[in-house]
């Protein structure tokens, strides 16, 4: 009886003994979490909706291992509001602790978060906001900037329009901290290049009215109007230039324009026009026409360049993780500061260390007439190209100052 | 007569609202979502003071939230990093917009004083959103801090949450005070019947402007807790759609009981947290929520809960 | 700034206005016979736009059809939304029927955004009326123009409808005091049906003459809404004339803010609305409201 | 019901006297006159209220209603004043005038309709205190209010009806509230506008009664349509009729004018 007891004791104490060393081994090996926040029903979702396939499918490519352990995915729709996506940050780093999260289209809330991920020591790729304070003022060592940003967007089609479509210009700027960013750049531009800008309209956000504006760039005549805004407004906007026949004597240069911009007004609205992309669908990027095929298979259509962007964002992330050998945050933006890659995105692509901006080659998109479509979704071609060095802001200029972990 | 059962059932309510509310942010989805409703229960029973108690639609309310959340920001980030005096900034503000936009707006009636207050808001909207030096315009306004509070760390969402509980639980006791005073019996008395009030000598006007001044300083907290607990401010705090927000959760908790709307509050914002995790139709759901809410249980969820009973 | 340049602006002012006064018109009949103010107006505008769309892109690709249809398919929509579910609320607050077109507003939104995506869908100008004429002073695209005449002539069918016609006089002694029609034996639940068909008819032809010119898409209610508001109350609360007056100040003030300081072009109307309303507290043609 | 009538009048008949000394006049007005439009509802009226039933009688449409709005400070007279124990108050808002001892009902019933009986006369007892400002204390703690309430409760018969919502009492009682709801305001001067109009003729009775026992305290102006009603409780009776005062005197005197009883035929 005695004896007995003691045994069992023994054997609980030894089982106790496995536990705990068991759980240990388990917290040494914890899965790698990954989240992707974006706005999956306010008025981005139409682009930014499908990033979380991206994700998925990244992290299938991959393998779907990572350190031992199956990879774990969560997403959160922050309904394109930054109080929103604030809050869902925490959920995901205090309660689903994830370890990175991607994407947060919207300025403000990639501001947001971007300060959760540097108060909670996680990282966080930003790719649908475009805001240059990420890689400048706000930029910080857990924040990294994906596939493009505002500077980049004006500048490269400023450059380009000005050797090819002409150096008079007119632009209408929505009104926001968006618009008066890409305006500046765009202006820096235009000095840079000897432009001349005969006027710039500052539109309220929300105007569903473009006319009058459309009238002014219409008396100064311009060889290029440049459109300063995107989504509906960019819509609004160009349909009623069309209307006008402003588009007769000007070409129309888009800060921002989607395929599926394209397909939700009919190819016809943005023939002949010009905008500046990441990626597009029918490049030749080592991996791009593996992932296009994939994606048209699952979802009949072909991906926009932000789902590219998630794409590559995730692969290079749990790439950088592998050569960290773990998944704590220090090592693994060690392992992707300075970091040079070539995938289906960016080929090359490189992670700037000085102020965390991922960059690569700028492409100058042409939006297809209709009769030149010959393809579903082949709305654009691309006619150009600027390398980083000119397409971003010299990482000495940006104002960031980069602090430790 | 049920006077002390009454007061002995008043008191296990109260007990079993406080007991809930410090067990909230361990079985609420995340803890920062347990202080979000919170704040949104104190506008929306603040709110109520208004459309509940006196009877006045005002659409304008967001203007008193947002500018709370906006001078507890501003006080944070630019002039010196204590949350007392941040938040009583943010008061002051509210407070004094308060006074402003009821100023001008308490002599409308009806519909016109809901858009007169509309206007006003929609005004200060504006200004936040063009003075980015100040306020960061539609970036928002970034980096707003949680400075340390005597021994307290309000830097862990937990300690915020009771921080917040504190000042909500101590705000909704004074609200009820409020309602139950003799300031508040007469605005209820103005509410059923503007003339009569009148006509037994209520200078009727100055009263609804008080009580709109009460409630623009209890939005001004929530606003300024809402900026402590986001570290940001959104411009979408002054945003009309937050207006109809509070309006809503009034309506649906059921408009002049306070407690109806922060069952209101609780309820919108849990449910459209959980349901936006599982569909990206949750408008769909929360509209057919509100449909159904109306043509079902009239009254809100207070209605239905007397109802049941 | 040239005297042609004012000119186009008021031009512009006009047409802005056109919209305003369709959407304000149906707004301003509802709230006239129900004292509420309808949060799903804005989506029923969208809905107009849609149904035109799904009539042009899948039925007959002619777009004067889809504007004859549109209309009606609407009216009995609203009819329909009215009988089977407004009219168990009239015993309620004002305020609960409000929380219901809220309501409706969210649900409408997102079944077309389920449908149709949150892009939007494209809706070109009918050929016809595509391109611009010589006005004498400046090429004005012809559509726009088209836009003026047919905001005219609906705004006078309704104005006709309401003074000459018997029914139309029901409707107005209803709009103006619910219990007397009720009182003089008449039916006073299918005037109400009547009222929130024909502004929600309203609503839809706005929104198809608003397709060409705007990105339709599931939110394009949204950004008229709250402005509509606006002009019904500087109009005044359930008056004809006065919505119609009411948007086309507001579309000028609108086009001649945008001259002097664009960004605060949509503002202004709430500037405006302010201290309209304070020396006009009823608006232009405004009575008594409803639950004062 | 005539007997009860005849007893009022016999009570109150008492302290009748024909032409009102300057000293008892209450309230006055000069040359009081508005206009709604080309309506000339008020012209030129000379008014001058003593102590006991004062009546205003005259068709639809007379300007009996617009009369006490303007009185009571609901409408602003276009010229002419009214003088209220030689002060001007014409042109002072409603409540103003409440506060200085002048109450009045509403033709329509006008009361607090969701709050309960206790509380609809509770609140008016309050609007006499500074304290209806303060929003720190419990109401419940006003307890000179709660005893003065069940008070006028009692003496309007409702006392058994306190904690009753008000849109729930039975017509004729909502009518008696609406009398305590002025009442409760402590005035030194009544009007009460058609008080027993649309109720039935049992509770008719109960009202005139209370209205007599008020006048015994009281002055009391009444708007009244039922001319049996008036002749038997009024002191002093004026005919408005176009808005304009067509006969001024005692019922009897009133009774037997020749122009009001054209008046009231060609009216009716």
């Amino acid at each position: 009886m005695q004896r007995r007891s003691s045994c069992t004791s023994k054997a609980a104490l030894l089982l106790a003994l496995c536990t705990v060393v068991a759980w240990l081994a388990g917290a040494e090996a914890e899965p790698v979490k990954i989240a992707v926040l974006t706005d999956m029903s306010g008025p981005y979702a139409g682009i930014t909706a499908t990033n979380v396939e991206a994700a998925k499918m990244a992290i299938d490519d991959f393998g779907g291992k990572l350190l031992g352990e199956p990879i774990e995915y969560i997403h959160r729709d922050h309904q394109c509001k930054p109080d929103v996506a604030n809050q869902k940050s925490k959920e995901l780093y205090e309660k689903e602790k994830v370890d990175v999260i991607f994407d947060v289209p919207n300025s403000a809330a990639g501001l947001a978060v971007s300060n959760q991920a540097k108060l909670h020591k996680k990282l966080f790729f930003s790719i649908g906001s475009g805001t240059t304070r990420h890689s400048g003022p706000d930029c910080n060592r857990y924040t990294f900037d994906w596939a493009y940003n505002d500077y980049m967007l004006a500048t490269a089609v400023g450059l380009w329009a000005a050797d090819n479509l002409g150096k008079k210009w007119f632009t209408i700027t929505a009104d926001y901290a968006w618009g008066h960013d890409l305006l500046k750049h765009f202006s820096a531009t235009k000095k840079k290049k000897g432009g001349k800008l005969l006027g710039n309209e500052m539109v309220a956000l929300g105007a569903s009215d473009f006319s009058p504006y459309i009238l002014k760039a219409m008396q100064a005549n311009p060889e290029a109007l440049v459109l300063l805004n995107a989504g509906k407004d960019g819509i609004n906007a160009t349909k009623q230039a069309a209307e006008f026949g402003l588009k007769k004597k000007a070409k129309i240069v888009h800060a921002l324009l989607f395929i599926d911009d394209c397909k939700a007004a009919g190819p016809e609205v943005f023939a002949d026009d010009y905008v500046t992309g990441a990626w597009y669908w029918k490049s030749d990027n080592p991996g791009s026409k593996e992932f296009v095929e994939k994606w048209q298979k699952k979802f009949n259509r072909p991906p926009n360049w932000m789902n590219a962007a998630t794409y590559s964002a995730v692969t290079q992330y749990l790439k950088a993780v592998e050569r960290a050998g773990s998944k704590d945050a220090p090592a693994v933006i060690k392992a992707l500061e300075g970091h040079k890659f070539s995938d289906l995105l960016a080929n090359p692509g490189y992670i700037r260390p000085e102020d965390h901006m991922q960059v690569g080659k700028a492409y100058i998109l042409r939006a297809k007439r209709p009769e030149e479509i010959k393809e579903p979704w082949d709305y654009f071609e691309i006619v150009g190209s600027i390398p980083p060095e000119e397409a971003y802001q010299d990482p000495k200029d940006t104002g960031c100052k980069m602090d430790d972990f | 007569m049920t006077e002390n059962t009454s007061s002995r059932s008043r008191a296990i309510l109260i007990g079993a609202l406080l007991a809930m509310a410090v067990l909230f942010p361990h079985i609420a989805p995340y803890q920062a979502l347990a202080s979000e409703v919170l704040i949104f229960a104190l506008f929306a029973v603040s709110y109520d003071l208004v459309l509940g108690y006196a009877g006045m639609l005002s659409f304008g309310h967001a203007a008193f939230f947002g500018l709370g959340a906006y001078g507890t920001g501003i006080f944070l980030v630019k002039m010196y990093p204590s949350v007392p005096l941040g938040l009583l900034t943010g008061l002051a503000v509210s407070t004094l917009a308060a006074l402003f936009v009821g100023y001008a707006s308490i002599r409308r009636r009806g519909i016109y004083f809901t858009m007169v207050t509309l206007a006003f808001a929609q005004m200060f909207y504006f200004i936040a959103f063009k003075w980015t030096g100040l306020t960061g315009g539609d970036d928002g306004l970034q980096g707003v801090p949680r400075p340390q509070l005597g021994p307290l760390d309000l830097g862990p969402e937990i300690n915020l949450y009771y921080f917040v509980l504190v000042l909500v639980a101590v705000s909704v006791a004074l609200i009820f005070r409020v309602v139950n005073s003799p300031f508040g019996k007469t605005l209820q008395a103005l509410r059923e019947n503007h003339n009569r009030a009148m006509s037994i000598g209520y200078d009727v006007d100055r009263f609804r402007l008080i009580a709109f001044i009460i409630s623009g300083f209890f939005s001004g907290l929530a606003g300024g807790l809402y900026a402590l607990l986001l570290h940001f401010v959104p411009l979408s705090a002054l945003h009309w759609s937050t207006s109809g927000e509070v309006v809503v959760m009034s309506i649906t908790g059921g408009m002049g009981t306070l407690v109806g709307p922060i069952l209101g509050a609780v309820a919108i914002i849990l449910l459209r947290d959980v349901i936006s995790n599982y569909t990206e139709s949750w408008n769909l759901v929360m509209g057919a929520i509100f449909m159904a809410a109306v043509l079902g249980f009239r009254g809100g969820i207070m209605g239905l809960l007397k109802w049941r009973r | 700034m040239t005297a042609q340049f004012v000119l186009m602006q008021l031009f512009n002012g006009l047409i802005l206005g056109s919209l305003y006064v369709l959407l304000a018109l149906g707004l301003s009949i509802i709230f006239g016979m129900l004292g509420i103010i309808n949060f799903a107006h804005g989506a029923f505008f969208m809905l107009g736009a849609y149904v035109a769309y799904t009539i042009t892109t899948y039925l007959v690709p002619n777009f004067w059809i889809a504007l004859a249809l549109v209309p009606v398919l609407m009216a009995v929509f609203g009819a329909a939304c009215e009988m089977l579910f407004l009219r168990r609320l009239y015993t309620l607050s004002p305020l609960y029927i409000m929380l219901f077109t809220f309501g409706l507003m969210l649900a409408l939104q997102d079944v077309v955004r389920i449908i149709f995506g949150s892009m939007g869908v494209p809706f070109p100008t009918p050929d016809s009326l595509s391109g611009a004429v010589n006005l004498g002073f400046m090429y004005y695209p012809k559509y726009r123009l088209f836009l003026i005449i047919v905001t005219v002539a609906i705004s006078v069918g309704v104005w006709m409808f309401l003074s000459k016609t018997r029914l139309g006089a029901l409707i107005r002694a209803g709009t103006d005091n619910p219990r007397m029609v009720d009182a003089l034996g008449i039916n006073i639940s299918r005037i109400i049906t009547l009222v929130v068909g024909l502004g929600t008819g309203l609503a839809g032809v706005a929104g198809v003459l608003a397709a060409p010119i705007q990105n339709v898409r599931p939110l394009m209610g949204m950004d008229f809404l709250i402005d509509c508001f606006v002009v019904v109350v500087i109009g005044g609360m359930g008056s004809i004339g006065g919505s119609i007056l009411g948007g086309l100040i507001v579309g000028e003030v609108i086009a001649l803010g945008v001259m002097v300081w664009p960004p605060m072009a949509n503002t202004l109307i709430y500037f405006f609305m302010a201290v309209f309303l304070l020396i006009r507290p009823r608006g232009l043609f405004g009575r008594e409201a409803f639950h004062d | 019901m005539a007997t009860a009538i005849d007893q009022k009048h016999c009570h109150s008949g008492v302290t009748v006297t024909h032409a009102i000394s300057h000293d008892d006049v209450i309230l006055s007005t000069e040359n009081l006159t508005k206009h709604f439009g080309a309506l000339t509802a008020i012209n030129g009226v000379n008014l001058r209220i003593g102590p006991g039933v004062h009546s205003i009688i005259g068709p639809n449409g007379a300007g009996k209603t617009t009369l006490f709005n303007l009185l009571t400070g609901f409408l602003a007279p276009d010229s002419g004043h009214v003088s209220y124990r030689g002060e001007r108050i014409s042109g002072l808002p409603p409540y103003a005038i409440s506060q200085r001892g002048v109450a009045r009902s509403f033709q329509i019933t006008s009361i607090f309709a969701e709050l309960s009986v206790f509380e609809n006369v509770r609140v008016a007892v309050q609007s006499r205190l500074k304290a209806s400002y303060n929003f720190l204390i419990s109401h419940r703690s006003l307890k000179d209010v709660e005893r003065k309430t069940a008070e006028i409760l009692s003496r309007v018969g409702l006392e058994n009806w306190a904690d009753t919502t008000a849109k729930n009492l039975p017509y004729g009682l909502q009518r008696c509230l609406d009398i305590g709801i002025s009442l409760a305001t402590d005035p030194s001067l009544v009007l009460l506008d058609e008080p027993t109009s649309g109720v039935s003729r049992e509770d008719t009775t109960n009202i005139l009664q209370l209205i007599a026992a008020i006048s015994r305290r009281l002055p009391v102006v009444l708007i009244e349509h039922n001319i049996d009603i008036v002749l038997s409780i009024s002191d002093m009776i004026t005919v408005l009729y176009q808005g304009v005062v067509l006969a001024e005197g005692p019922p009897a005197q009133v009774r037997d004018d020749e122009r009001v009883q054209e008046a009231y035929l060609g009216g009716y």
